[in-house]
C-alpha cells in the first residue's frame, strides 16, 4: 500500500519536472525562433520585454489569456471548443515517453514508438476538426489540407522508424536508446542516414513548419485552420505546434542520435547531450523557416508519395535485408 | 551527378549557408527609433508647417497674397486678412493650415514670395484629436519656435529658393534671400 | 456589399455537395496587394472561375484633375502607383508638356531618367520582396527592404518626401541634385549589383521556387498583346515592347540599355526580367549620372514654364522693336495652355503608363485620362488563373505586380 | 504613316470623317461600320495593341465644332512598325451607344466597362457591361461634365445612408 502511494507521489513529481521543463521548452522555442529568425534577416528580434526580451514568452501568453474569447457567429460549438485541447493533449502526452535520460522517463511502456505515433496521427484532428467547425472557408480549405499532408506524411515518417526498429529490434524507446550505445556505430545516424533524411523532412511536414505549412499558409489562407480563434484558443494551437516540434526533434535524438550518450559524461547535467542534440534539431526547423519558400499542395503530396514512401520502403527492405544477412 | 545534387539539396543548402552566414557576421540593420536613434531627416523634408516669425516684428511675414492658397491641391490653407484703408497693405487676421488635409507636396513654400510659410524638417508630430493637428495662427508660429531651436542659424529651406530654377522664376525677395 | 450577403444567403440555402465552392478572397486578404477583391470559384482547390473586383480604392483622381490645374494634378499622380511615384509624376509632366509645347533642358531630362530609374528599382525590390513572401520565402522580404530604404534615403535628400514624391514638375523638375546626392548615388550603383545576387542565392535556382514559378500562369505572345499585358509581364512572354526603346522619352534615347524578354511567358520568365531589369536600370542610372557633369550649372526648369500656380492667360509683350512714344504697351493676351489633346506614355516599372488629357485652353485640363498598367493586369487575371490552384492565384496576383491604388484610381 | 492614312482612306471612305493631324495622327469616324473598319486596323494593318480607350465629355467645351456629346477615344499601336494611331468616335446623348470591340481587343473589356460607368455609354455587344470602379448601385455618371464635383447632402449614395442608418439603429 505505501510503496504504491510512494510510486504515485513519485510519477507526479517526475511529471510536473518534465512538464514544466516541456513548457518552458516551448515558451521559449517560441522565443528563440522569433530571436533567430531576426538575426538571420538583419534585425534584431523582440528586446523589449526584459533583458534582450527575455521575458516575451511570458507577456505573451499573458496578453493571450486576457483577450477576449471570441466565439464567430455560426461555428460548431462543440468541435469549435474542443478542437484546440485535442491538438495540445495529443501533442503534449508525447512528453512523456521520451527518455531523457537512463533514470527519468515518466512512463517506460513497450510500445513507446507506436504510442508516440498515434498520438501525432490523433493531433491532426485537432487541425481537422477545427477547420470544419469554424464554419470559415479559409479555415476549411485549411484542414482538409492538415488532413491529405498529415496522413501522407505519417506513412513515410513511420516506414523511417519501423527500420529502426528492425535494427533495435524494440518498440520501447529505452530498448531503442540502449541498442543504439550497444550498437557498433554508437548512433543509428550512420546506418540509418536515408531514413534519418526521410525522418527530418516528415517531421517538418508533420509540424507544418516551412517549407510544408500548407494548412496554415499565411499568404494563402491567412492563417489556414485557426482563423477563426483568438485568444487562449489561439494560444493553445500555437502551443501544440511547437509541442509537436519539440516531440518531433526529441523522436529523432532517441531514435537516430543516441538519446542522452555523448562522447563524455558532462557532470550534474545527465540530459545534457540530450538537449544539446534537441537544441540543434529545433534550429534546424527554424534555419529551415528563415530560408526556404512554400510548396504548393499538389508538389508536396507529389513529394511525399513519390520520394519519401519509396525511399523509406527501400530502405525497410535493405535494413531488413541486412539484418537477416548479418 | 545531376541526381546526387538534387538528392544532396545543394542549393537548398547554398541558401542555408546564407542565411547562417547573415546571422552570424552581419548586423542588423534596424534603427531603434526614439530611445536609442533619432534619424535627423534630409535638409528639405516636408514635414511639420510653420510660419516664418520676424526677428523684428516678432510676427509673421505673411503679405496675404493667397498664392499659397490658390496652389494648394488640397485646399488646406484658409487666410482671412484685412486691407488697411490708408496703406492699402493686407493684414493677415487668420493664418489657418488643417494638417490632416495637407499631402505634403511643398508648393506652398515655393510659391511663397516672402517665405513666410514653411514645411519644417520635424517630423516627430502627433495629435489626439484632430484639433491638436488643426494649426492656426499662434500654433503655426510656435512651431516655428520648436524648430528653429533645434537649427543652426541662418536656416534656409531649400524649397525657398530651390537649386537649380532659374531666377526668372522666382520673385525679387527670393533671389537675394539668404536665410533667416 | 448587397452582392456579398445574397451570395451567402444563396449559398446556405441549398448547400449540395455539387454546388461549387465558393470563396471570397479579399479585400482583407495578406496577399491581395491592397483591397483587390477575387471572387472564386473552386473546385477542390482548383480554380474554375475567378472574378476580380475593384474599386475599393477609387479615390476619383480622372475628376478632381479636371479641377485642379496642371500642376496640382502632378500631386495626384503620386498616389496612384505610389511605390514609384516618380515615374507617376513624369508620365503627367510629359503630356502636359506636349501640350503646351515646352522643351524641358536636358539637365531636367537626366534627373528625370534618374528618378525614373531609382522609381524602377524601388518597385521591383519591392515587387520581389512580396512575391517572395507570397510564395513563402520570408528573409528575401527583408533583405530588399533593406535596401530600398537605402533609396528611399536618397529621395527624401532630393525631394523632401520618401513616398510622394511630386519631384517632377511641368517644364522640368522642383530642384536640381546636390553634390552629396550623386555622390551618394554613385555609391549606391556600385553596391547595389553584388546585392542582386543575394537575392538569387536565396531563390533563383531553389527547387521549390522554381516548382513553384515555372509553367504557372503561361501567356503566349500573341495572347499576352491582346489582353493589353504590357512592362515585364509582356516582355516575360517575349515580346521586346518597351516604351523607352520605341517610343523614347526624357533621355532615355541617350542611354545605353537592355530590354531583357523571355522566353516560356511564365511566371519565373517574369520574375527573370524583373531581375535583369534591376541591373539594367543600375546601368541607366551610372550612365545619366556620368552625364550629369556635362551638364553642371546649366537650369533644370525650360524658360518658359508656367508658374506653379499657373495662370489661366498671361500678357506677352508684343513683338514691336521699337515702342512708340505715347503709345500704351499693350500685351497680347494668351492662353497658357493652348487648347488641344496630348497623349504621353512612359514605360513604369509595372507597364505601360499613358495619359491622355484634352484642355480646353483653361489652367485646367478638361478631361484627364490616366491608362494605368495595373488596371490592365488585374483584367487578365481571369485568363491567368483558370485551372491554377489557389496557391498559384497568390503567385499571379504577385507576378503581375499590381498597386491598388494604380488601378483604381 | 502617311501610306497607312491614305490606304484606310481609300479603303473606307464612308467610316473616315476627317483625319487631322495632332500629336498623333487622328482618324475621326462614324459608328457606321466602325466594327469593319477596327477589324481591318487589327488584322490587316497589324495595329495589334490597343493601348488605351477613353471616353470624353464634350459639354460646353468652348471650341467644340461638332454637335455630339461624347466621343469614344481608341489609341492603336502597331507593335512591328512603332506607329500609333488614335481613332474617335462621336456619340450624341440622345442614343449614346458605340460597338463593342471586347472581341477584337480583349484588353478593351474592362476599358468599355469603365467608359460605361463614368460616362454612361452603352457598348453594343458586350459581355459584361456592369459598373467597375463605382458600385453597383451608384447612381449617375461621374465623369460627365454635369456630375457635380461636391455632392448636396440630400443627393449623398442612398444606399449608403441606409447602411448608416441601419448600424446605428441596431
Amino acid at each position: 500500500m505505501e510503496s504504491v502511494i510512494g510510486k504515485l507521489i513519485y510519477t507526479v513529481i517526475v511529471a510536473v519536472i518534465i512538464l514544466v521543463i516541456a513548457l518552458l521548452h516551448v515558451a521559449y522555442l517560441t522565443y528563440a525562433e522569433r530571436k533567430i529568425i531576426a538575426r538571420m534577416q538583419q534585425r534584431l528580434g523582440p528586446n523589449r520585454v526584459g533583458p534582450r526580451g527575455l521575458l516575451q514568452p511570458i507577456a505573451d501568453m499573458l496578453k493571450l489569456l486576457t483577450k477576449e474569447d471570441l466565439t464567430p457567429y455560426g461555428v460548431d460549438k462543440p468541435i469549435f471548443y474542443i478542437a484546440p485541447f485535442i491538438s495540445l493533449v495529443c501533442a503534449g502526452t508525447g512528453v512523456a515517453l521520451i527518455p531523457l535520460w537512463e533514470k527519468l522517463v515518466l512512463s517506460n511502456i513497450n510500445v513507446g514508438l507506436l504510442f508516440i505515433l498515434a498520438l501525432s496521427s490523433l493531433a491532426s484532428y485537432g487541425v481537422i476538426l477545427s477547420g470544419w467547425g469554424s464554419n470559415s472557408r479559409y479555415a476549411f480549405l485549411g484542414g482538409l489540407r492538415a488532413s491529405a499532408q498529415v496522413i501522407s506524411y505519417e506513412i513515410a515518417m513511420s516506414l523511417a522508424l519501423l527500420s529502426v526498429v528492425l535494427m533495435a529490434g524494440s518498440l520501447n524507446l529505452m530498448d531503442i536508446v540502449k541498442a543504439q550505445i550497444n550498437s557498433p556505430y554508437k548512433i543509428y545516424l550512420i546506418p540509418q542516414i536515408i531514413a534519418f533524411y526521410v525522418f527530418i523532412i516528415s517531421a517538418v511536414a508533420e509540424c507544418n513548419r516551412v517549407p510544408f505549412d500548407l494548412p496554415e499558409a499565411e499568404t494563402e489562407l491567412v492563417a489556414g485552420y485557426f482563423v477563426e480563434y483568438s485568444a487562449m484558443r489561439f494560444a493553445i494551437f500555437y502551443l501544440a505546434e511547437y509541442f509537436g516540434m519539440v516531440i518531433m526533434s526529441a523522436l529523432a535524438v532517441t531514435c537516430f542520435l543516441g538519446g542522452w550518450v555523448g562522447p563524455f559524461e558532462v557532470p550534474y547535467i545527465p540530459f545534457f547531450w540530450f538537449l544539446l542534440k534537441l537544441y540543434i534539431l529545433l534550429f534546424i526547423y527554424i534555419w529551415v523557416r528563415a530560408t526556404l519558400p512554400r510548396y504548393r499542395y499538389d508538389q508536396l503530396m507529389g513529394l511525399g508519395w513519390k520520394v519519401l514512401i519509396p525511399v523509406a520502403l527501400i530502405n525497410l527492405f535493405l535494413t531488413a535485408f541486412l539484418k537477416l544477412i548479418f | 551527378m545531376k541526381l546526387l545534387e538534387k538528392a544532396l539539396l545543394i542549393e537548398i543548402l547554398k541558401g542555408l549557408a546564407l542565411t547562417l552566414r547573415k546571422m552570424l557576421f552581419a548586423r542588423p540593420v534596424t534603427i531603434q527609433y526614439y530611445d536609442k536613434v533619432r534619424p535627423v531627416p534630409a535638409s528639405g523634408f516636408r514635414g511639420r508647417h510653420a510660419l516664418v516669425r520676424d526677428e523684428n516684428t516678432k510676427d509673421t511675414l505673411c503679405i496675404a497674397c493667397l498664392r499659397c492658397v490658390k496652389v494648394c491641391p488640397s485646399k488646406c490653407i484658409n487666410i482671412e486678412y484685412e486691407t488697411d484703408e490708408k496703406t492699402k497693405k493686407r493684414k493677415i487676421v487668420k493664418y489657418e493650415i488643417e494638417a490632416l488635409r495637407c499631402v505634403y507636396c511643398g508648393y506652398c513654400e515655393e510659391v511663397c514670395p516672402v517665405n513666410a510659410v514653411v514645411l519644417t524638417e520635424w517630423y516627430e508630430y502627433i495629435g489626439f484629436t484632430r484639433d491638436d493637428l488643426f494649426f492656426d495662427k499662434e500654433k503655426l508660429l510656435k512651431n516655428w519656435d520648436e524648430f528653429i531651436a533645434t537649427q543652426k542659424r541662418p536656416y534656409l529651406n531649400p524649397f525657398w529658393k530651390p537649386r537649380g530654377i532659374p531666377e526668372k522664376f522666382l520673385p525679387a525677395k527670393k533671389r537675394q534671400f539668404v536665410g533667416v | 456589399m448587397a452582392t456579398y450577403l445574397e451570395i451567402n444567403k444563396k449559398q446556405t440555402k441549398e448547400d449540395t455537395w455539387e454546388e461549387p465552392f465558393y470563396l471570397n478572397m479579399g479585400p482583407q486578404h495578406p496577399s491581395t496587394h491592397g483591397v483587390l477583391r477575387l471572387y472564386l470559384e473552386l473546385e477542390g482547390e482548383t480554380i474554375v472561375n475567378c472574378t476580380p473586383i475593384i474599386g475599393y480604392l477609387h479615390r476619383g483622381v480622372e475628376k478632381l484633375g479636371e479641377n485642379l490645374n496642371y500642376n496640382q494634378t502632378i500631386v495626384l499622380s503620386d498616389r496612384l502607383d505610389y511605390i514609384a511615384s516618380a515615374a507617376n509624376n513624369t508620365a503627367f509632366a510629359l503630356a502636359f508638356e506636349k501640350l503646351m509645347n515646352l522643351e524641358v533642358p536636358r539637365r531636367a531630362k537626366l534627373l528625370r531618367t534618374i528618378v525614373c530609374e531609382m522609381a524602377r528599382i524601388c518597385n521591383h525590390l519591392l515587387w520581389l520582396a512580396t512575391h517572395a513572401l507570397d510564395i513563402g520565402a520570408m528573409t528575401v522580404f527583408l533583405y530588399c527592404f533593406r535596401d530600398r530604404e537605402w533609396l528611399l534615403n536618397i529621395y527624401e535628400k532630393i525631394c523632401g518626401a520618401r513616398l510622394t514624391h511630386s519631384y517632377v514638375r511641368v517644364g522640368g523638375v522642383r530642384q536640381d541634385f546636390t553634390k552629396e546626392i550623386i555622390d551618394e548615388l554613385y555609391k549606391f550603383t556600385e553596391e547595389f549589383p553584388p546585392r542582386i545576387y543575394d537575392y538569387e542565392t536565396l531563390i533563383d535556382v531553389n527547387r521549390i521556387w522554381l516548382k513553384r514559378t515555372k509553367g504557372i500562369a503561361v501567356v503566349p505572345a500573341e495572347q499576352a498583346i491582346n489582353l493589353g499585358l504590357t512592362g515585364p509581364v509582356l516582355r516575360g512572354s517575349g515580346v521586346p515592347y518597351d516604351v523607352r526603346k520605341f517610343r523614347p522619352y526624357d533621355a532615355y534615347g541617350e542611354v545605353e540599355f537592355i530590354v531583357p524578354t523571355g522566353k516560356n511567358g511564365d511566371t519565373y520568365d517574369r520574375y527573370r526580367v524583373r531581375m535583369e531589369e534591376l541591373r539594367q536600370s543600375n546601368r541607366i542610372i551610372r550612365q545619366c549620372l556620368d552625364k550629369l557633369s556635362e551638364t553642371e550649372g546649366e537650369p533644370v526648369l525650360a524658360e518658359n514654364a508656367p508658374d506653379l500656380l499657373i495662370p489661366e492667360r498671361i500678357k506677352e509683350p508684343k513683338p514691336q522693336p521699337v515702342p512708340k512714344k505715347g503709345v500704351i504697351f499693350r500685351g497680347i493676351d494668351k492662353p497658357v495652355v493652348p487648347p488641344g489633346e496630348a497623349f504621353a506614355s512612359i514605360e513604369s516599372p509595372k507597364g505601360e503608363l499613358a495619359v491622355y488629357v484634352v484642355s480646353d485652353g483653361s489652367n485646367k485640363p478638361w478631361r484627364l485620362r490616366v491608362r494605368t498598367p495595373s488596371f490592365v493586369h488585374i483584367s487578365a487575371i481571369p485568363h491567368m488563373a483558370k485551372n491554377h490552384m489557389i496557391a498559384d492565384l497568390i503567385a499571379i496576383i504577385g507576378t503581375l505586380d499590381i498597386v491598388l491604388g494604380d488601378s483604381d484610381r | 504613316m502617311e501610306e497607312i492614312l491614305k490606304r484606310i482612306k481609300e479603303k473606307f471612305p464612308s467610316v473616315i470623317l476627317e483625319i487631322q493631324e495632332k500629336d498623333y495622327p487622328t482618324v475621326i469616324c462614324k459608328r457606321r461600320g466602325f466594327l469593319e473598319f477596327m477589324k481591318y486596323l487589327k488584322d490587316e494593318e497589324g495595329f495589334k495593341y490597343l493601348i488605351d480607350l477613353a471616353g470624353v465629355d464634350y459639354l460646353n467645351y468652348p471650341q467644340k465644332n461638332f454637335e455630339e456629346r461624347f466621343e469614344v477615344v481608341y489609341h492603336l499601336y502597331n507593335l512591328d512598325n512603332r506607329v500609333l494611331l488614335r481613332i474617335k468616335v462621336r456619340v450624341p446623348e440622345a442614343d449614346n451607344w458605340q460597338y463593342s470591340v471586347t472581341s477584337l481587343w480583349e484588353t478593351a473589356n474592362w476599358f468599355e466597362r469603365e467608359c460605361y460607368d463614368m460616362f454612361g455609354i452603352n457598348f453594343k455587344g458586350h459581355p459584361n457591361l456592369k459598373r467597375i470602379l463605382m458600385p453597383d448601385d451608384w447612381e449617375g455618371h461621374p465623369l460627365r461634365k454635369d456630375y457635380p464635383l461636391y455632392l448636396e447632402e440630400e443627393q449623398e449614395w442612398t444606399k449608403y445612408k441606409e447602411f448608416i442608418q441601419k448600424i446605428k439603429t441596431s
